[in-house]
């Protein structure tokens, strides 16, 4: 068995080679390395999800929640520093809202616990809702004068100029951090649940980078972003994506073999026992909760850093350019696709996903204009005329369509998981 | 038939308070259970001690499974306490009671289906679960040598089991016999002080039957490991278990050898039907 | 010809069997009742009878008919119907409502038959708007039992009807079964309180290890010793 | 109409801006909630899986009877109602049929290789992508309008200020109310609900009852998608009509679902008005309600100019709050649904 096993794999990635060269042929070195370099970043973030869904059974709709998040702690800490916001007393303000917060969250979690101290349970959540409340109300006043000063004179508060690679790696803790958060509330509870909450996060996430102006800019967008190698203006399009690409292959290749090797490991092997019978991992010995919980974050922290060099890669830190569809289910589909608890599946998966996603533009603008043009001859139909955009939405139906034939026919994948065997 | 080497206990300390007899390895107290209107299990205390395979058994609604599940930490008790060891357990988790070397197996075989019948056996590397991503990347002489010890005992444990004609087998697909005995295995692994064993007789042929029974059979004698047994096929609790302890409505009605269980008309009215008898003329 | 006879029965869930030869035959207008220690195979022989597992060896005939593993849907219209001993209601739906799902495959007019429900289980009447869920185990189980008898089947399975509840509704409960069967309704239960129902069976069957220990009259089972021994193992077999 | 009696001790403009703002503005969003909740929740119960793609179908819905006003634009002139209105059930008969395809064509086949449940929740994302994309290629992604002529709004005085209400709006809860009172007799008297109920209880006694599953389940689609229809097209004629319209309803449907009690229809209805009106108190600005108050607090306590909970666009974060409060405090919801 594992020698076809081998054939497949190899015969999957010749396939997917040959069609990448064509595409090199057909739309030219530019267009093509932005299509490797995007579909790169898009497979660590796709490495990131196996590792909560393959490796755990996390089902996590939230992907486009995590990656926002962690492209703007990437934009906060690489985006060169601001100085009018330094020397105005905005920052002051800012560190006094911190304090409210930190002050005011302490006491809610102390209240939280007192019911262990005699205090009836219903008293204890009363108080932990008024002290939550309040906090919230706190921190609310004390934000709006610091952020009507940062809007008003100094547009954001800007970034510290650090290495975009630092910047990335904190876009990974901050969704590591926000997936510790949504774990905590509901890794106890059912799948689909899980689903909700997340896919919920996320728009939340959106919803917020998209109006805390103060601190994003909001819909006037962050740009031009660094990047961790020479630009395209300082090398031509061709060197600065090919660099770009080499770093992300470099990313993938580190995060595909710490993985594997955690996938045979006693910690791989607990965590699939988890993912099979939760039941019977608890009767021998592990802390199933925490363990998940665990996966979550790790798995989300890489998500995180494929995230952050996605968005880095295009330039700009736009918050209304999250879109469920483009960051969620392409990523889901991927997975899926290439197969679910197999690295390297899904590193395929993302690849071919990702250029069927490319492809179908272009290859859908000729199909309708011919379309237009049949329509126009023979029936004198005026073809609308954003025939363009709706083109573009060819590619949804197509992904919704793939999900649908994927589990119908190959639920495992195409490159199903591996058993782990001894010899 | 050698058994592996035994692994430090690490049971996280609780108070203990002076004065408690340590003969008995679990000890209920004065447990009651409710749910709802009905008291499963009512103000009942009962002993098991070091080194015997001690038998529950009662009628169906008579409260040993909610029993036996408090004691394997299912869930807790409404009042009263539970000690293993001479420890306060009541209400611990079972990943916890798992580290104080309580181990436990399912009514219905729980196995690992996606994992080899080998690596279900691996997944228990001894009292503490330290497994961690880090090792595994940047640690490996560590890993390589862990793996190799348990993965020497998994092996020997298949060997008694006679199941190494399965090791590279999905536990999924083996048959309801070998899942059994693929989880007393996974209790061998743990090397538990004392281990629970939910109606092991369930489903399962006569030969099987013989060869679970005397696994426990030498596991106790060569070992001293105690078991606490919940079962309904009397033949096989009176081959292993003594004492039995024998309860009804909720609480412990009679304990002692099965020979004298069998003959205590008190029991054979409880299991047969107690209540006013109905009688119609026929 | 007996209104009912399974003849050496081999069933199980998949794995081993757990029925090896069970054979039970029940004239119709006659209570049956299957006792026996637990894990003897008394719940599974029911399910097995009624298609909810499936048969590996032996033959069912109902009324005349084959229905060796028949689909339940088709044996409720042949006339069985079956209470099982958990979830046998549903409870956000009222008592009312209840019987007439019961009454779901017929096209005729049954109201007359809610009203002998409530003759036989008077305690239903007043509480008829009130969701099952909300009842006593005790009402629950007349509910359940109500529910099977509104499709008027010619035999009625029972599995464990008295489980769980409090002496007084386990006395009910088989003082309304002998009524249901004096008219006319034939009974076989499976029962864990062996005393009570073979006291008021035509004809008990005693099963152990999956297989019959002991066949006869509900009165000659109770006389002899060794059947009440035999619940405690022991290999009192013949 | 001259101020007396207890009339001129209230303080009526803020009263009528409570009114229009909240009371109004609540019921709206919560029969909408309400529409899109009942039918989900009734699929839930009885085929045990959330579908996602359920906000879609709302829309789809919208783009039908969009489509069918503008083959028809004076069909409305007879009746005295926008055509929109009037078109109403041919489009929820459509969309229901939509419904029972989509479930034969790419539910069942998936359901074949009976796999977890999650499983058909990712199945459910396929079907609501490729909706998305189909309304999007044929109705393109500009904002349209559902209405031929202009929108009457009603004006109701209140001493002075007026309660302002919309055509739309009128026809939403007329409609809301009548769809419960329908739901509730199909339900409680037919056979066919009666059926359904028993499903979403307890499958395996409605089975061994003789309940047919196949009818059971077309006609629990036929419900859900036809509501679904009505959902959005009401709310398309109370605010525009947009590709996305129904997306950004998932989360609030969801919530009222799981407040309810997953498989109640009752809880659905119940839930979406709490969620609806939760969502416009917490939006709602409070300082307005505080003014006539200022001439009786102490000076030192300045009154902000805009006291709310939760700023408008982070609406979304209401029924987000809810659903988690409710998963961690009463999972099974206040009509004691199912914990799936």
């Amino acid at each position: 068995m594992k020698a076809t096993m081998e054939l497949r794999t190899a015969s999957l990635f010749v396939f997917l080679a040959g069609v990448v060269a064509l595409i090199f042929i057909w739309q030219g070195n530019a267009y093509a390395l932005r299509m490797l370099a995007e579909a790169g970043c898009l497979a660590i973030v796709a490495l990131g999800l196996n590792v909560q869904w393959g490796y755990a059974g996390l089902f996590n709709a939230g992907i486009m929640g995590f990656i926002a998040i962690a492209a703007f702690g990437s934009m906060l800490v690489s985006y060169p520093v601001n100085p009018v916001f330094w020397q105005s007393e905005a920052p002051g303000l800012l560190l006094r809202m911190g304090v409210v917060v930190l002050i005011g969250g302490a006491v809610t979690v102390l209240l939280s616990r007192i019911h262990r101290y005699g205090v009836p349970r219903r008293i204890r959540t009363l108080l932990t809702v008024i002290a939550a409340l309040a906090t919230y109300m706190m921190a609310q006043n004390a934000l709006t004068p610091a952020a009507g000063i940062i809007e008003q004179n100094s547009g954001f508060i800007g970034g510290f100029g650090l290495p975009v690679g630092l910047g990335w790696l904190v876009g990974g803790v901050f969704a590591a951090v926000l997936a510790w958060f949504i774990g905590r509330i509901t890794l106890g509870l059912r799948s689909d649940y899980l689903a909700i909450a997340t896919l919920g996060i996320a728009e939340i996430v959106k919803a917020f980078l998209k109006n805390a102006d103060w601190l994003t800019r909001g819909t006037l967008t962050v740009s031009p972003l660094p990047w961790p190698v020479p630009t395209a203006s300082e090398v031509g399009f061709v060197a600065a994506r090919s660099a770009y690409l080499s770093i992300t292959a470099v990313l993938i290749v580190i995060i595909y073999l710490l993985l594997q090797r955690g996938w045979a490991s006693p910690w791989g092997r607990m965590m699939r026992a988890i993912r099979d019978n939760e039941l019977a991992a608890e009767a021998v010995g592990k802390n199933v909760n925490r363990r998940l919980l665990e996966m979550f974050v790790i798995g989300n922290f890489i998500v995180g850093v494929g995230g952050a060099a996605l968005i880095t890669f295009g330039g700009i830190f736009d918050p209304s350019g999250f879109l469920p569809i483009n960051h969620t289910f392409l990523v889901l589909i991927m997975v899926v696709l290439g197969g679910s608890g197999n690295n390297l599946g899904s590193i395929f998966g993302a690849l071919l996903v990702y250029v069927i996603w490319t492809m179908s533009e272009p290859a859908a603008l000729i199909l309708f204009s011919h379309g237009a043009g049949w329509l126009r001859d023979v029936f004198g139909i005026a073809p609308p005329d954003d025939l363009a955009t709706r083109a573009l939405q060819m590619r949804v139906f197509v992904i919704g369509l793939t999900i649908i034939l994927v589990l119908r026919f190959a639920p495992k994948g195409l490159l199903p998981e591996k058993i782990v065997k001894y010899e | 038939m050698g058994i592996p080497g035994k692994w430090p206990a690490a049971c996280p300390t609780t108070n203990n308070p002076v004065g408690v007899a340590l003969t008995a390895l679990i000890e209920v107290r004065n447990v009651s259970k409710r749910f709802g209107q009905v008291l499963a299990v009512d103000n009942c205390s009962l002993k098991v001690e070091r080194g015997t395979i001690t038998g529950l058994i009662g009628p169906n609604g008579a409260g040993k499974t909610t029993m036996f599940n408090m004691v394997a930490g299912a869930f807790a008790p409404t009042s009263g306490t539970i000690w293993l060891n001479g420890k306060n357990v009541t209400g611990m988790p079972a990943h916890e009671l798992f580290e104080c070397g309580l181990s436990r197996t399912f009514q219905i075989a729980q196995e690992f289906s996606s994992l080899t019948a080998l690596e279900n056996l691996m997944v228990v590397t001894g009292p503490r679960s330290e497994e961690s991503l880090f090792d595994a990347c940047f640690r490996r002489g560590k890993v390589v040598r862990d793996e190799l010890s348990v993965r020497r005992k998994a092996e020997e444990v298949l060997k008694v089991l006679r199941l190494t004609h399965v090791r590279n087998e999905c536990a999924g697909n083996l048959s309801g016999g070998q899942k059994k005995l693929l989880e007393l295995g996974r209790v061998m692994m743990a090397d538990p002080t004392v281990v629970l064993l939910d109606e092991v007789a369930a489903g399962v042929n006569r030969t099987l039957l013989n060869d679970l029974a005397s696994v426990v059979e030498t596991l106790n004698r060569e070992r001293g490991l105690t078991f606490f047994v919940i079962e309904h096929d009397m033949d096989l609790i009176a081959r292993l278990c003594d004492p039995v302890i024998v309860m009804a409505a909720g609480t412990v009605m009679v304990q002692g050898p099965m020979a004298e269980i069998r003959k205590n008309p008190e029991v054979i009215e409880a299991y047969f039907g107690g209540g006013t008898a109905m009688g119609r003329a026929s | 010809m007996s209104l009912l006879s399974m003849r050496d029965i081999h069933a199980g869930y998949g794995g081993a069997n757990i029925l090896n030869g069970v054979s039970i035959e029940v004239e119709a207008h006659e209570i049956g009742v299957i006792v026996g220690p637990n894990g003897a195979g008394k719940s599974t022989t029911l399910k097995a009878l009624f298609g909810l597992l499936t048969v590996s060896q032996g033959s069912v005939t109902f009324d005349g008919k084959d229905v060796t593993n028949a689909r339940p849907e088709n044996l409720v219209r042949a006339g069985l119907s079956f209470v099982p001993q958990e979830f046998n209601v549903f409870p956000t739906m009222s008592v009312r409502e209840n019987l007439e799902m019961g009454a779901y495959t017929r096209r005729d007019d049954f109201r007359h038959l809610i009203e002998k429900i409530f003759e036989y289980f008077p305690p239903l009447r007043e509480k008829h708007r009130q969701p099952a869920g909300e009842l006593s185990g005790g009402q629950r189980q007349m509910v359940a039992i109500g529910r099977a008898l509104m499709m008027e089947p010619k035999l009625l399975l029972l599995d464990e009807p008295t489980a769980g509840l409090s002496p007084r509704y386990m006395g009910e409960i088989f003082e309304r079964v002998i009524a249901i069967n004096e008219a006319g309704v034939g009974i076989l239960m499976v029962e864990q309180n062996a005393r009570q129902a073979l006291a008021i069976a035509h004809k008990g069957f005693v099963l152990a290890g999956g297989k019959n220990s002991f066949t006869d009259t509900g009165r000659a089972l109770l006389d002899n010793p060794e059947v009440a021994e035999s619940f405690l193992g022991g290999g009192a077999k013949h | 109409m001259e101020n007396i009696g207890l009339l001129s001790a209230l303080p009526i403009n803020e009263l009528v801006f409570f009114i229009n703002k909240v009371v109004i503005a609540g019921l709206i969003i919560g029969s909408i909630y309400a529409l899109g909740a009942v039918g989900m929740t009734l699929a839930w119960g009885i085929l045990r899986f959330a579908n996602f793609a359920h906000g879609d179908l709302m829309t789809l819905g919208a783009f039908i009877a969009f489509m069918l006003t503008m083959a028809m634009p004076g069909l409305g002139a007879y009746v005295g109602l926008p055509t929109a209105f009037v078109v109403l059930p041919i489009a929820m008969a459509v969309t229901a049929f939509v419904t029972i395809f989509i479930d034969r064509t790419f539910y069942v086949p998936v359901r074949k290789t009976n796999p977890k449940p999650i499983t058909l929740v990712i199945a459910s994302f396929g079907v609501m992508l490729m909706l998305q994309g189909l309304i999007r290629l044929f109705f393109g992604t500009a904002p349209r309008q559902m209405y031929v002529g202009p929108k009457e709004i009603y004006r109701i005085p209140l001493a002075g200020r007026d309660i302002v209400i919309t055509e739309p709006q009128v026809l939403l809860i007329v409609f809301t109310a009548v769809a419960i009172v329908a739901l509730h007799l199909f339900l409680t008297r037919s056979r066919t609900g009666k059926a359904m109920r028993a499903m979403s209880d307890n499958a395996d006694l409605a089975r061994i009852s003789g309940i047919g599953t196949a009818h059971v389940v077309r006609v629990t689609w036929i419900i859900a998608g036809s509501l679904a229809a009505a959902g959005g097209t009401l709310l398309a004629m109370d605010v525009s009509l947009k590709p996305d319209l129904s997306f950004n309803l998932l989360l609030p449907i969801v919530a009222a679902i799981i407040v309810g009690g997953i498989g109640q229809p009752y809880g659905a209805i119940v839930g979406g008005l709490i969620v609806g009106f939760t969502e416009t108190l917490a939006v709602f600005n409070w300082a307005i309600l505080l003014r006539p108050l200022k001439p009786h607090m102490p000076d030192w306590l300045e009154l902000p100019a805009s006291l709310t909970f939760v700023p408008t666009e982070y609406k979304i974060v209401v029924p987000f709050v809810i659903l988690v409060a409710v998963l961690i405090w009463r999972p099974n919801g206040i009509f004691r649904g199912r914990v799936l």
